[in-house]
């Protein structure tokens, strides 16, 4: 049986249709990667897998649980901004991954000394260390980003998912988020999905690349119909596709 | 120039002034000695005093104790042109429940401060052989919320004047200990106007008093006409005839020219004045500046002062009441 | 060189900012004199000297009644009283404000209802605060409440359901859950805007503690403004007035730096 | 499901919203007849129909006296106070809070002033207003216009100087001068913050309104108001206060419908 | 004689400086990228230029002319964002560049007729005419940037300063963007700096790329010196130096 599974999935806003049927099962420990055009849906399937947003029809499961109805700690999420919080110093940006689960939010005494130590463990291993007693804002964008999948890790997801993690990186630090990404997935094997805009970006680093495109098209009414995976290459092996494209591209 | 200005503000004894405005009365007299007079009411009886002390007004309706602390005591020589009542029951002191004075003690008192609602009290104390320092508080108070205050637990006892007092006393538990029929003509209700003014002016002087006579002429006669008038001042006041005369039992109105002359010039003023001014001294309402309680002269209608004769500024006269009482308007 | 490109040095921009108070204080003693030479007993505009006299007078010498200095009573009075208002407007904003800026459901329920009551205006409803609160300090304290409550408890149910979705949601994926969220997500963002609001709100508070304390009071500086109308002491009004604008200066700074102490991560990179 | 994502449906967030609203007309009733009972002649909390009557007879009957209905008198009044107070206010905003934020030379004289003037609480120095502006018209707007114009002021500088620094530099390449960068750049943008300003001013003004009213009027709303507090007239009380918030209300909603039309670039999208 | 001319330009902040002893000269017509890691001083070495900033030591001349005290019109700019007026309509955007420099900020009667009809033929042009009564809030961040550089051009600069103008887009915009500069040029030849993050897109669009960096290092004090200008490549020709490398690098 396949980890995540996703079944013919609709998602509308109001009447207009955003994703449709939208089909795909993704083993454990795969990384893969959505491409396609511009608000044709991709952060809308995200949500879908973070159960932010339930879809109008179809479901989302997660290692066969039944559909969940609100994000939890199985899922774990970086966004392109507003990833971490402000308002808590780096230390305890990691901290929170264990304390928010809490009753009120807060350990103490030894259970928050334990938490404190593997956060510093954390920290050092992505390389934050010498900044722990800083807040996020003294952080270039880059560091913060590391920051944010840091944290999410700390909690020990199922999936992880990425909405455009690197965006608003210059290229240079964009290169080397790649390197931080796959020397952690190297040490922790984890599945992954990760939106991005970048072609590129996502065959470097997937496993599998899911494009969303529209099937059908009016062109007196663009926004008639919704979007759905169109092609679905296998990117370990030079972009052979994983299977064929799903439908014919009525363009 | 040749256009003047009076304020009042709503008090049973100060009703009149509405009316002459609101009925062409004014307007008659006015052009008769060729000023030009505008009448305007203020909502708050503090305001329109400090108006005229500051020269926005040249005349304006106060009781002695006022005109002697606030104008007086700021340097605005003031002449008392009209004496027009003085009050007999019209401020009160009314307490919950029962008792005397002396249970008092220990009790606080909500009232306007350093108004003559103070003065009352202090009069009463005295009476009783007690002193401010024996209560628990004189708890400053707006008359504006005077009757909601008394509807409160936390009050106990009041000091206030008509019409609230008739709206207080008409509540099921309350008690008046002292009213102002207790000291009788010590709260004279007056017209006064800028000395300075009333010399250079004398047609202003007999257009309102001419005025006035032929309101309090009118309103006295129990015809028809007198009826409508006191009418309308209930009305203005927020209350219906019945109401308003019995504001007016509690008033001693000198309903006649002749009457308002004969008190003036009377030695209870005399007596009166340097007692107002020995209390103002005691509560510093007459300023940082003043040296003792007779630092302000009062001059009587007879020439005699009291007070600083050096510092006359505020005066009693009865040279146009006179007039209007030998006829001569 | 246009305007807007020129920028006054150090020397020129202290003194362009003297310049407007020294205006105003010129102005201040040229009607005076003026009404002094007129009457010199005149009590609108008393003479800078005077000024000063009633200032020391009022900030040394004690009641001949009471044995204390009222001035400083007064100014405990008032400053308790403001204290306790914002203070008590301060936690309902937080606790309402957080609710209905957090949770959809309150939000529903209490939003129309505070910007209702954020329109009516409080002076009005006095009497029938007397009734419920008595004459004491707690009807003054209410009143304050209910002037600056509304404003507050808007400004931070808004500011809260500004918080960013992402944040939220990321919380979520952490195991938080509603009360964790609002206590350690929602609630310590929302502070530095909360003493933003208490700043902006001192202004009415000061409004409405000299309206309650000249309607019913034994001690404030609003009672004694009104108090001394009576006998038009200016000299004393006017020490009163700039007492209190001190007072509502310092507070203001005090906020400010209380703000940029506690939390150091909300204030602009410079 | 955790409380911050439930949402409620259109039929419960209908009866949520009205229920606070419902909860404080049932008090009001509740008290209205406990204390109707002790005392029939009550006049604090009158009965809603006593209300209603009190409500036609204001909107209908005319004033015995001057044959005019009070309520229409009263209200025109008010509103041409507000609205001259507000207006000069937002005059003054708009001329000198541009300046301020737009030249430094006029910044660097302006903000200290104003902020320093902001502070003073105008309620006390009324006596001195009345003196100066008279006890006509003039004084009441004065008031308004004092009590609101440092903040707006303030804020609209502190608006036009945030105005990125590149649309600046891009009109200056454009070959505008001062005077053209004020009135083609920064002043339409600085609009419907203006307007944001107005409406976070109109609460402070209908205080200063009513205070001033209060003091020294012959007619308006809050001259009535006052007026017949002395009778502890609450019925009249009460629709007047109703009346203001609902006028309140009406204004608020007026000016936001009007920033969203003559504004629509400054909409944030949705 | 060059066209503009920078002679031994300092620029500090504070007693922090900036930009060091930098001397360049360009010839009209040529277009000049600016490369250099973030910090460290390009876009300062364009206010300069746009004599937004006057240098602490040194001049900037442009055709001859004595150095500039503020920007003017015959400079033109187009930054990264807040380029156009959000408050006025597409074609009064354009319209702005002939307007805002009459006495009152407006034109009337024949003249305003004129000029807006230059503008609808500028907006045909660069291909925004269908969007001319819209505000620009409702346009891509392609079309605004397009916009702002069409406004820059009507108002006829000596030379064009870019601020990382396609900083802010999706790397697919970014091609088209670079070839609606590339038509302009061809049409309208124009002297143009162009501040990039993107070392490619500097190579790909410019006839020379000057690069910015550090001379001097004090490790314990990374902001004790300056940058200046260690490369200036001749980007026509493959990318041979123009000049060699300006100083040694003394890391
Ligand atoms: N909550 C919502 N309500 C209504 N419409 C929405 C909502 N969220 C997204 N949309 C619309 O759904 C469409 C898809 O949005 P989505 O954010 O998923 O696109 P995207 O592929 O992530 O685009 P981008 O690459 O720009 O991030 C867009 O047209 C957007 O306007
Ligand atoms: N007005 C200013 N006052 C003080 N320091 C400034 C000012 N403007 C810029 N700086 C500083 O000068 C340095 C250079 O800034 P500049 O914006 O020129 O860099 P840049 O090369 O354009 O960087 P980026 O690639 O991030 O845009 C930075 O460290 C910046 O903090
Ligand atoms: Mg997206
Ligand atoms: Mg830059």
């Amino acid at each position: 049986m396949s980890f995540v599974s996703v079944r013919n999935v609709f998602q509308s806003y109001g009447d207009r249709p955003i994703l449709e049927r939208v089909s795909v099962e993704v083993e454990e420990g795969c990384f893969v990667s959505i491409v396609g055009a511009s608000g044709c849906g991709k952060s809308t399937f995200l949500r879908l897998l973070l159960a932010q947003e339930t879809p109008s029809r179809g479901e989302v499961s997660i290692a066969g649980q039944p559909p969940a109805r609100e994000p939890g700690r199985d899922r774990g999420v970086v966004f392109q901004k507003y990833s971490v919080f402000p308002h808590l110093t780096i230390r305890d940006n990691i901290l929170a991954a264990e304390e928010l689960s809490a009753r009120w939010g807060r350990l103490w005494g030894r259970a928050r000394r334990a938490a404190r130590e593997r956060a510093d463990a954390a920290l050092a291993r992505v390389g934050l260390a010498h900044v722990a007693d800083q807040y996020p804002a003294a952080l270039s964008g880059g560091m913060q980003q590391r920051l944010a999948i840091a944290q999410a890790l700390q909690a020990r997801p199922r999936i992880l998912l990425l909405d455009e993690p690197f965006g608003a990186l210059d290229p240079g630090t964009r290169l080397s988020m790649h390197d931080f990404l796959t020397e952690l997935r190297a040490e922790t094997p984890m599945t992954v999905f990760m939106v991005t805009h970048d072609l590129s970006e996502g065959f470097k680093l997937a496993d599998r690349v899911l494009v969303f495109d529209k099937t059908r098209w009016d062109p007196d009414a663009p926004e008639r119909w919704g979007a759905t995976i169109t092609y679905d290459f296998d990117a370990r092996h030079g972009g052979i596709p994983f299977q064929s494209a799903r439908a014919p591209h009525a363009a | 120039e040749g256009s003047f200005r009076i304020g009042w503000s709503i008090y049973a004894g100060w009703m009149p002034w509405g009316y002459i405005e609101d009925s062409g009365i004014m307007d008659r007299w006015a052009e008769k000695y060729g000023v030009d007079v505008e009448i305007v009411q203020f909502n708050d009886y503090v305001e329109s005093i400090n108006q005229y002390t500051a020269g926005a007004f040249d005349g304006v309706t106060v009781t002695n104790m006022d005109a002697l602390s606030i104008p007086a005591g700021g340097g605005v020589d003031t002449t008392a042109l009209i004496i027009g009542d003085y009050s007999n029951g019209n401020d009160a002191l009314i307490v919950k429940g029962g008792g005397t004075i002396a249970d008092l003690a220990g009790k606080p008192v909500n009232l306007v401060e350093l108004s003559v609602s103070h003065y009352l009290l202090a009069r009463a104390l005295d009476s009783a052989g007690l002193a401010e320092s024996d209560l628990a508080a004189v708890v400053n108070t707006s008359d504006a919320d005077m009757i909601a205050a008394w509807a409160t637990a936390d009050v106990e006892a009041v000091v206030t004047w008509n019409p609230l007092v008739a709206a207080i006393d008409a509540e099921p538990d309350s008690t008046i200990l002292f009213d102002s029929a207790d000291i009788p003509g010590e709260i004279i209700d007056m017209l006064a106007v800028n000395t300075e003014t009333l010399a250079a002016n004398p047609a202003l002087g007999k257009a309102l008093v001419g005025a006035w006579y032929e309101t309090m002429a009118l309103m006295s006669s129990d015809s028809e006409e007198g009826r409508a008038a006191r009418t309308a001042m209930a009305e203005a006041s927020g209350t219906d005839l019945a109401g308003y005369d019995a504001q007016l039992a509690a008033t001693r109105m000198f309903w006649t020219p002749a009457d308002a002359v004969a008190f003036a010039a009377s030695d209870e003023v005399k007596a009166t004045m340097p007692a107002v001014a020995a209390f103002l001294y005691d509560k510093g309402i007459l300023g940082v500046g003043a040296p003792s309680a007779d630092f302000v002269g009062v001059a009587y209608p007879d020439g005699s002062v009291t007070g600083d004769p050096a510092n006359v500024k505020l005066r009693f006269s009865t040279e146009f009441m006179q007039m209007a009482a030998d006829g001569a308007l | 060189m246009r305007w807007i490109n020129r920028r006054p040095g150090r020397p020129l921009a202290v003194a362009l900012a003297l310049a407007p108070f020294a205006l105003a204080a010129l102005a201040y003693v040229a009607g005076s004199e003026a009404r002094l030479a007129a009457n010199p007993a005149d009590k609108l505009l008393p003479a800078p000297s005077t000024l000063w006299d009633a200032a020391m007078a009022a900030l040394t010498e004690a009641d001949r009644r009471s044995g204390e200095i009222l001035f400083w009573n007064d100014t405990f009075a008032s400053l308790t009283r403001l204290a306790l208002g914002v203070g008590i407007a301060a936690a309902l904003a937080l606790t309402l404000g957080l609710a209905a800026g957090l949770l959809p459901l309150a939000g529903a329920g209490l939003s129309p209802f505070v910007a209702a009551v954020s329109m009516a205006p409080p002076l009005a409803l006095l009497p029938i605060l007397f009734i419920v609160f008595g004459l004491g300090e707690v009807s003054k304290v209410a009143l304050i409440v209910i002037g600056t409550a509304p404003f507050m408890i808007r400004d931070m149910a808004g500011r809260v359901a500004e918080t960013p979705v992402e944040q939220i949601v990321k919380a979520e994926t952490l195991g938080a859950s509603s009360l964790v969220i609002a206590l350690r997500v929602a609630l310590p963002q929302a502070m530095p805007r909360l003493i933003q609001a208490v700043r902006l709100s001192l202004g009415p508070a000061w409004l409405f503690l000299i309206a309650a304390e000249a309607i019913a009071a034994t001690e404030g500086l609003g009672y004694r403004i009104f108090l001394v109308r009576r006998y038009l002491a200016m000299d004393v009004i006017l020490v009163y007035v700039a007492w209190i604008t001190i007072l509502a200066a310092l507070l203001d700074l005090a906020l400010r730096r209380l703000s940029a102490r506690a939390f150091p991560w909300a204030e602009p990179a410079r």
